[in-house]
């Protein structure tokens, strides 16, 4: 722990990376730096690794491509749609869920559900829900006096269904780190509150919020990266289709159609390296905000 | 590791010098679940039981996307398996890239070449489909074709004959468009599956010559025309959530509806419940006729040791035997693939029996396919793009078609951009 | 505010922390529970706060039943033994908390907290956070928390544990003032029995759940109604002795008479058990001695020596000044001082004195 | 009366919640027991007209179902197991061991959670056929027995664990990687639970990669069998869902299984302070 | 186990926790840090330990240079102030995990166990998590930890300040017996004078990172040499008088003389600072008094009652035994014993005595 020991620790921390280090570089960080690479690669023969041109038109390409620019938006309106709505309703169940409530281990087991099951299947079932005729979600509507709402076939309602779609198959794990986060909360940091004469709004916004902010701030920043990928929900609930009038058209689903329809490795890592530097943008604004609003002890 | 694609084989001399063969394994990956993965699998054991020395295994792959993306990867990685099913337009990036196999030379040899009967037997519009600079790559394997679909009650109680134009049928999407009712129904996708609206109207999607789309053609326009006027108009309407026309038909919310025939099991089922007395017919005729065929084609793969390709070769020929065609064509949901398989007695008695595919085979003669350009997805999802734009009313028929026609060209060019030489 | 409590009770799970407890502390009152690890005076305390539920019993403020308040409605301030300061606020913040709680207005507070920051000497502290704190200054901090909001209630649970002496006492004498000044009913748990002697009006001794002895401080040193108390009381061990009751005196083992004060006279007993503190030892010479003992060691504890010394397996303590100079080794002779023997009863080990119980 | 309201509010919550929540796999069940034709029925039928475990019977005799449960347990165990291992010893050092270096290994790993799975399919399948693996189980767990997510979120916990632990250990004459075994592992043992659960699910549910690393049956994963029920012309609702319904049973038995410990929460008292 | 410390100091961001200390601690000698709260007590422990890199400095265990060893390999055994028990082992698991480090095999170490709980008295507790424990039973499982192990030093953080009078005083008792028989080299941190003198072989006094005295515990107690030694020892604060010297005497501000000692005489010096313990100032008749003033309050300590007056703004005390029986509000006279006062030097605050430094 000394200053001679500096390099043993390097070695010591090494070794406990080792493993992971090693499967996370071959098959995460390796692939990665090709994908970087390949984003340069303006024409590219990727069955048979020839690269007959550098350059950065993919970048180029990209930035005048209205299908991407709208894959941006649709993206950001995603994830600016889901990730707040699920991590709001997250806290609130969680924060329910962690007062004395009877039948608490039921509820809990009931919203992580969804978390369960697989996209392709439970999309289907979604697709049910949001039928504009015959859908329950239509029909439950119906009894509050809302007209019938095109959910999958209205480009205004797609985004709308899938964000619905994401919240719901969130929800159950966000509640559940969440609620995890709140039992690590002392219970000493609450009697002193109640002592302080906090009722329990105040002892929630004022111990239990920043005493979890460390879990809160995990979530948002796994579900903020989550929501930037997100596509086989798309994929799943429009037919493997980008929803009507491509309203449904995410960055990764024109990702894999660049890459699997046509056959343009280049762009589609390119816009793989758009992607990557949105997401790390906003994580490190959040990091940076977290600096400031998140407690470690 | 990937041993069933490496074991080689071949004449080895045993001790006594005769020449002993061993069973040449090789790869066939599809698509094929259901019904007709169990019929596929069964041709194949039989196969495999005549042929001593040959053991075909087949692969269900996952649906076609799921095999096509395989196959790339599996280019990428050298991993090929020796035949498999592929639509055309996809085997296209083989082809340039040298993977695929000129299966000329095994289709002309004099000595394990095809019988020229049986060779002349395959309706042109397929045979010719697989062709690359004049040479063929792939032979047709899973066919079917887009059919017309109609609810034979309503149709009867209307006094409407079965729409065999174009007029007849808009006629009829009227007449039957009543009390909330639809007329007409279509895939939510239609759009992709557009072409053969276009091709009937006369038109093309594809320029074969220049080798670029032609969307904003006069004929796609007419056809574009012609479908969005009807939605418009309220008498034709897209599946919407149902995706297939199944839906909307099989609860009688809709009347004439048109789809592939790979619907029929599902039409079948489904108004087994609701008591809808359908049929199907051949698709009604525009300024000329023409019937989109649909499904795969088998190809070989040139990664494959001489043996192996020399074994598939014996499986692709004996996907064509009448009796093999004609039991692919009953038990399957596919049409046979020769004329002597749709001629065969059996096969006839067994069109009584189902009339669904009537339609298909009487469409033979006008059959044609999509065009196999490189990325020609890029075609068929533009056009889907333009008939969702039209239909919301956010372009009008000729914008709309105008930036399809500018889409697909540049994701069609960059694709070939990245195999150019 | 006066504090009542009746038939207090609560058990975890197969402990019984406290017993059917009655209590009355009366406005303004400073009462310390006093008693050995264990015996259930946090526990008492947070019931009183409202923070744990009693099984049975009730708690009255102004004889107004107040067990189904919630803690937040009661208006106590409480320092808690593990300090429980929150950790993501600064120490200013930390007791502008309860303030602001209080939505008293900003500057109000902040002048509040100063002065009660340096009441506690912590006013350089204030921007750190308790994790950079030593265990003695969070305490304090906690104290400061609990103060500020000058309550009506006032609950400790052994403040002062981590504060050197020095301070122990200042700090002591300031909460004293502090709470007389504001006539603050308070409860101040400790396990020090010189703390609660200074600082309380009455003392309530607790084993095992129960209630021993409530009196004020004199009282319950030289007047323990039990052995326990007799034992818990005074920071140096009393001494024990098993003996005879005679009317000439209690008679030891040895056969040595200890007379006896007035209030043991007349008693009807044989067997009694004898306490008597180090400091009612008296050395003298060797004619009137009572005990006559080899010293084992002799520690200086303050401005005395205690001289420690065996008779038998047991062990004996008593206070002799320095300028005995008495050491280890040393045969020593002592006396009773009479007056302030204590006997109890050897069975019950209830005191047998008459003025009490 | 005030808290009466408030609590019958609470419940409501609760139950509305629950409801939203379990309509899909009411709606999921239902359907599994459906015939087709009712399936296309609008509108729908809460519940089939009666219930047909027929579908339940082609789905199992379709599938190479024995094949696939072996193969998804074997693949789901080693990629759990796998994770934890080395997650476990990952977020150790980035919690407890200092070097220089550590923070710009961790942000480098920490960004390759920014990158589309869909995207690495490509490469590590090539990277995997360089390796000889393609169509082996080895490809399907090898690249996932690791996950920066889970270092990330043990990291979390394992910071949060009071540094006096780690002292009285030390003091105790316990290394640090006893500590880590010793004090932190069940310390943090309801976020171990919960990364393994995750990992259970994400593992067990994984479609598109055994899709596309494996080519024959027998080294195939159950939710592959989901394949088997498309067709080009959509789903076959009825069967997908049975098959779904079949496959998700093992997953909510486990959960339900660790879910106790994940509530546990960490016990944080016998630390003053 | 012989230790050296050598020019040991530590910087927290601004905060200098320990500055150059410098230390020898004998073989099998008991050692006490003294200091008030902040002083550095705990940072200087934990850099013995090497919890803490010191930032200058180096530290010898029997001359072996030991700053560069991990702490797992000093064999030591440590008491926390704040316990860091294990919360996930029950209280056996936690007293049998450092003897598990060591390899002992099972049936030894739940030997070693069991007495090591049966000396702190928590038998019953065994079972039981850390979170099911009183304060002053988590301090005492603590204690058994680091005890259990027969460490070869033994390092102890305040590890009885949550135990009650009487525990406190027996646990110490105990530590002591055991450190003795064992001839572990300890050092114990308190900021308790009493407990600090009862039980150590020598005393450290520090304040502000700074080595203030280092000796046995009367030499603190009654020659400390400093004035911050002097007020910090005593549980009762010493009383502080300004003065002038003279050599009949020290002339207080009233022109009452105080005498002096032989250690004290021919100082050259004019302003002095007068310290007085307590203990040292007598009640005494009008004409010997040297002190008169007006009782302010009395407060029971232990068996005495303390006396306090005011001079000026200045707060006084002095011991008075019951029998003197003073009460608030009246007038006493008080003289000085001549040979316990001590002077300083009114501006750096060192001792003048003769006999030391
Ligand atoms: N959560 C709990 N579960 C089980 N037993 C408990 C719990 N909390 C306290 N106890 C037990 O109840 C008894 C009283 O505990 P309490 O904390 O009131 O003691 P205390 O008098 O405050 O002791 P100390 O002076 O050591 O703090 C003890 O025996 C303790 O072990
Ligand atoms: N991590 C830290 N960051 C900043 N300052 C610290 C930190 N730890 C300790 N200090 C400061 O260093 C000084 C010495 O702290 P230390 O804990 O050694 O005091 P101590 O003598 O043990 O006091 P106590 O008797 O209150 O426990 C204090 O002023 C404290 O506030
Ligand atoms: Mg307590
Ligand atoms: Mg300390």
């Amino acid at each position: 722990m000394n200053k001679g020991n500096s390099m043993k620790n390097a070695a010591i921390g090494i070794l406990y990376l080792l493993p992971a280090m090693v499967i996370l570089g071959v098959f995460q960080i390796y692939p990665i730096i090709k994908v970087f690479l390949m984003s340069f690669y303006t024409q590219y023969n990727y069955f048979q690794h020839i690269v007959f041109e550098y350059g950065v038109g993919n970048y180029i390409q990209l930035a005048t491509d209205p299908k991407f620019i709208l894959a941006l938006k649709n993206t950001s309106i995603f994830v600016f749609g889901v990730v707040p709505t699920s991590m709001i309703l997250a806290l609130f169940f969680a924060a329910l869920l962690n007062s004395k409530v009877r039948l608490k281990k039921f509820f809990r087991n009931i919203y992580f559900l969804p978390f369960v099951t697989s996209t392709v299947a439970i999309s289907m079932v979604w697709r049910w829900i949001f039928h504009s005729k015959h859908g329950i979600l239509n029909y439950g509507l119906g009894f509050l006096g809302i007209d019938l709402i095109p959910w999958l076939i209205d480009p205004d309602w797609s985004m709308v269904s899938l964000i619905i779609l994401s919240v719901w198959k969130t929800l159950g794990y966000n509640i559940l780190i969440l609620l995890t986060g709140l039992q690590n909360i002392d219970e000493q940091y609450y009697m002193a509150s109640k002592i302080d004469g906090a009722n329990s709004w105040k002892r929630f916004t004022r111990v239990t919020i920043p005493l979890l902010s460390p879990t809160l701030f995990f979530v948002s920043i796994t579900s903020l990266i989550g929501s930037f990928k997100v596509f086989s929900e798309v994929y799943a609930l429009f037919e493997k289709r980008p929803g009507p009038l491509n309203s449904a058209l995410t960055m990764v689903y024109y990702i894999y159609d660049k890459m699997t329809n046509q056959f343009s490795y280049g762009v589609a890592a390119a816009a793989s390296v758009v992607l990557f530097i949105i997401i790390l943008t906003i994580t490190m604004i959040q990091f940076l905000i977290g600096k400031r609003f998140v407690h470690y002890k | 590791n990937n041993d069933t694609n490496e074991v080689a084989s071949g004449g080895n001399q045993d001790e006594n010098g005769e020449e002993i063969q061993e069973v040449v394994e090789l790869e066939f990956w599809h698509a094929l679940s259901d019904e007709n993965g169990d019929v596929l699998q069964n041709l194949i054991d039989q196969f495999n039981n005549e042929n001593e020395f040959i053991h075909v295994n087949a692969y269900f792959q996952g649906h076609y996307r799921d095999l096509f993306e395989k196959l790339n990867g599996a280019a990428q990685a050298n991993t090929l398996p020796t035949i498999t099913m592929i639509y055309n337009n996809r085997l296209t990036a083989y082809v340039m890239n040298d993977f695929a196999e000129d299966l000329g030379p095994y289709i002309y040899d004099s000595e394990k070449g095809m019988d020229s009967a049986v060779w002349e037997d395959i309706p042109l519009g397929l045979r010719n489909d697989g062709m690359w600079d004049g040479k063929h790559y792939s032979l047709p394997f899973n066919k079917g074709s887009y059919l017309m679909f109609y609810n034979v009650d309503a149709l009867e109680a209307e006094g409407l004959k079965v729409p065999t134009t174009w007029d007849q049928l808009e006629n009829a999407a009227r007449v039957l468009s009543k009390d909330g009712k639809t007329g007409l129904v279509l895939n939510q996708s239609a759009g992709i599956d557009f072409s053969f609206w276009v091709e009937q109207a006369g038109g093309h999607i594809y320029d074969e010559e220049l080798e670029v789309p032609s969307i904003d053609s006069e004929g796609v326009k007419v056809a574009y025309e012609f479908i969005t006027g009807m939605v418009e108009e309220g008498i034709a309407q897209l599946a919407g959530e149902d995706n297939y026309i199944t839906g909307p038909m099989s609860r009688g919310e809709s009347f004439i509806g048109f789809a592939s025939s790979s619907n029929l099991p599902r039409m079948e089922e489904a108004s087994r419940e609701t008591g809808v007395n359908w049929a199907v017919a051949e698709l009604p005729s525009g300024k000329r006729e023409a019937a989109l065929f649909s499904g795969t084609d088998i190809t070989m793969f040139n990664t494959s040791t001489q043996e192996q390709k020399d074994a598939a070769w014996e499986f692709i020929k004996f996907w064509y035997q009448t009796d093999i065609t004609t039991k692919w064509g009953m038990e399957s949901g596919y049409i046979p693939l020769t004329y002597a398989g749709a001629e065969h007695p059996e096969f006839k008695s067994y069109l009584e029996k189902d009339p669904s595919k009537i339609p298909a085979i009487g469409q033979l003669s006008a059959a044609y396919q999509d065009p196999n350009g490189l990325n020609g997805y890029a075609i068929h999802s533009n056009m889907q793009t333009a008939l969702e734009e039209i239909l919301a009313g956010v372009k009008t028929i000729d914008e709309a078609l105008e930036t399809a026609q500018e889409n697909a060209t540049r994701e069609m060019e960059e694709a070939k951009r990245n195999f150019a030489q | 505010m006066q504090i009542k409590i009746r038939s207090l009770a609560k058990k975890f799970k197969d402990v019984v922390a406290v017993d059917n407890l009655n209590i009355d502390i009366e406005d303004g009152e400073l009462v310390t529970f006093l008693g050995p690890s264990g015996c259930g005076k946090s526990t008492t305390l947070f019931m009183i706060a409202g923070l744990i539920n009693q099984d049975e019993g009730s708690i009255f403020f102004e004889n107004q039943r107040i067990d189904n308040l919630k803690t937040e409605d009661r208006n106590i301030g409480m320092v808690f033994q593990n300090y429980a300061l929150y950790p993501h606020l600064t120490v200013l913040k930390n007791i502008l908390f309860p303030l602001e709680m209080m939505k008293i207005n900003k500057k109000e507070a902040l002048k509040r907290a100063e002065e009660v920051l340096e009441l506690l000497q912590i006013q350089e502290l204030g921007k750190r956070k308790p994790s950079q704190l030593s265990g003695g200054q969070q305490q304090r901090v906690a104290i400061a928390r609990a103060l500020v909001k000058k309550p009506k209630v006032l609950l400790m649970d052994e403040p002062l544990s981590n504060l050197d002496a020095k301070l122990r006492i200042e700090t002591r004498e300031e909460i004293r003032k502090l709470q007389q000044h504001l006539s603050i009913t308070t409860i101040f748990v400790t396990h020090d029995q010189d703390e609660a002697a200074s600082i309380s009006d009455r003392i309530l001794v607790l084993d095992n759940g129960k209630l021993q002895q409530y009196g004020n401080p004199r009282e319950i040193y030289e007047e323990p109604s039990n052995l326990f108390t007799a034992k818990f009381m005074g920071s140096t061990p009393i001494n024990i002795f098993d003996g005879t009751y005679t009317n000439d005196g209690i008679l030891l083992k040895d056969n040595k008479i200890v007379s006896y004060g007035e209030k043991f006279s007349d008693l009807e007993i044989n067997k009694v058990t004898l306490g008597v503190r180090p400091e009612n030892l008296i050395v003298c010479k060797k004619e009137e001695s009572s005990i006559s003992a080899k010293v084992k060691h002799v520690d200086m504890i303050g401005k005395d020596n205690l001289v420690v010394f065996y008779i038998g397996e047991e062990k004996y303590r008593f206070f002799a000044s320095p300028s005995d100079d008495i050491k280890s080794g040393d045969t020593i002779f002592l006396k009773f001082d009479k007056e302030k023997i204590m006997l109890f009863h050897p069975n019950t080990y209830e005191s047998m004195s008459r003025c009490c119980i | 009366m005030k808290n009466k309201v408030l609590r019958i509010i609470k419940y409501l919550i609760l139950v509305i919640g629950a409801l939203v929540t379990l309509i899909p796999f009411f709606w999921m069940l239902s359907t599994s027991f459906k015939t087709l034709g009712e399936v296309y029925q609008m509108p729908p039928g809460l519940l089939p007209n009666n219930f047909n475990f027929d579908n339940y019977r082609v789905v199992i005799e379709k599938t190479p179902m024995s094949t696939y449960l072996f193969n998804s347990v074997l693949v789901t165990t080693i990629v759990t197991v796998g994770t934890l291992v080395t997650s476990i010893l990952a977020a150790f050092a980035f919690s407890r061991v200092k070097f220089k270096g550590r923070d710009i290994i961790f942000t480098i790993l920490l960004s390759t959670m920014m990158v589309p799975s869909e995207l690495l399919i490509t490469p590590n399948f090539v990277i995997l056929s360089k390796l000889n693996l393609i169509n082996t189980l080895t490809a399907l767990y090898l690249p996932w027995i690791s996950s920066m997510f889970a270092i990330f979120l043990l990291r979390q916990y394992f910071l949060g664990i009071p540094e006096e632990l780690y002292y009285a250990a030390k003091v105790d004459g316990c290394s640090d990687f006893k500590y880590l075994i010793k004090v932190m592992v069940p310390l943090t043992k309801p976020a171990l639970i919960t990364i393994a659960l995750l990992k259970i699910v994400y593992s067990w549910n994984e479609f598109l990669w055994p899709m596309i690393m494996v080519s024959t049956p027998d080294k195939r994963t159950l939710p592959v069998g989901l394949a088997y029920f498309m067709t080009e012309a959509g789903p076959n609702y009825h069967l997908l869902l049975a098959y779904a319904s079949i496959i998700i049973v093992p997953v909510i038995f486990i959960y339900l299984l660790l879910q106790k410990y994940i509530i546990q929460g960490i016990t944080r008292s016998g630390i003053k302070g």
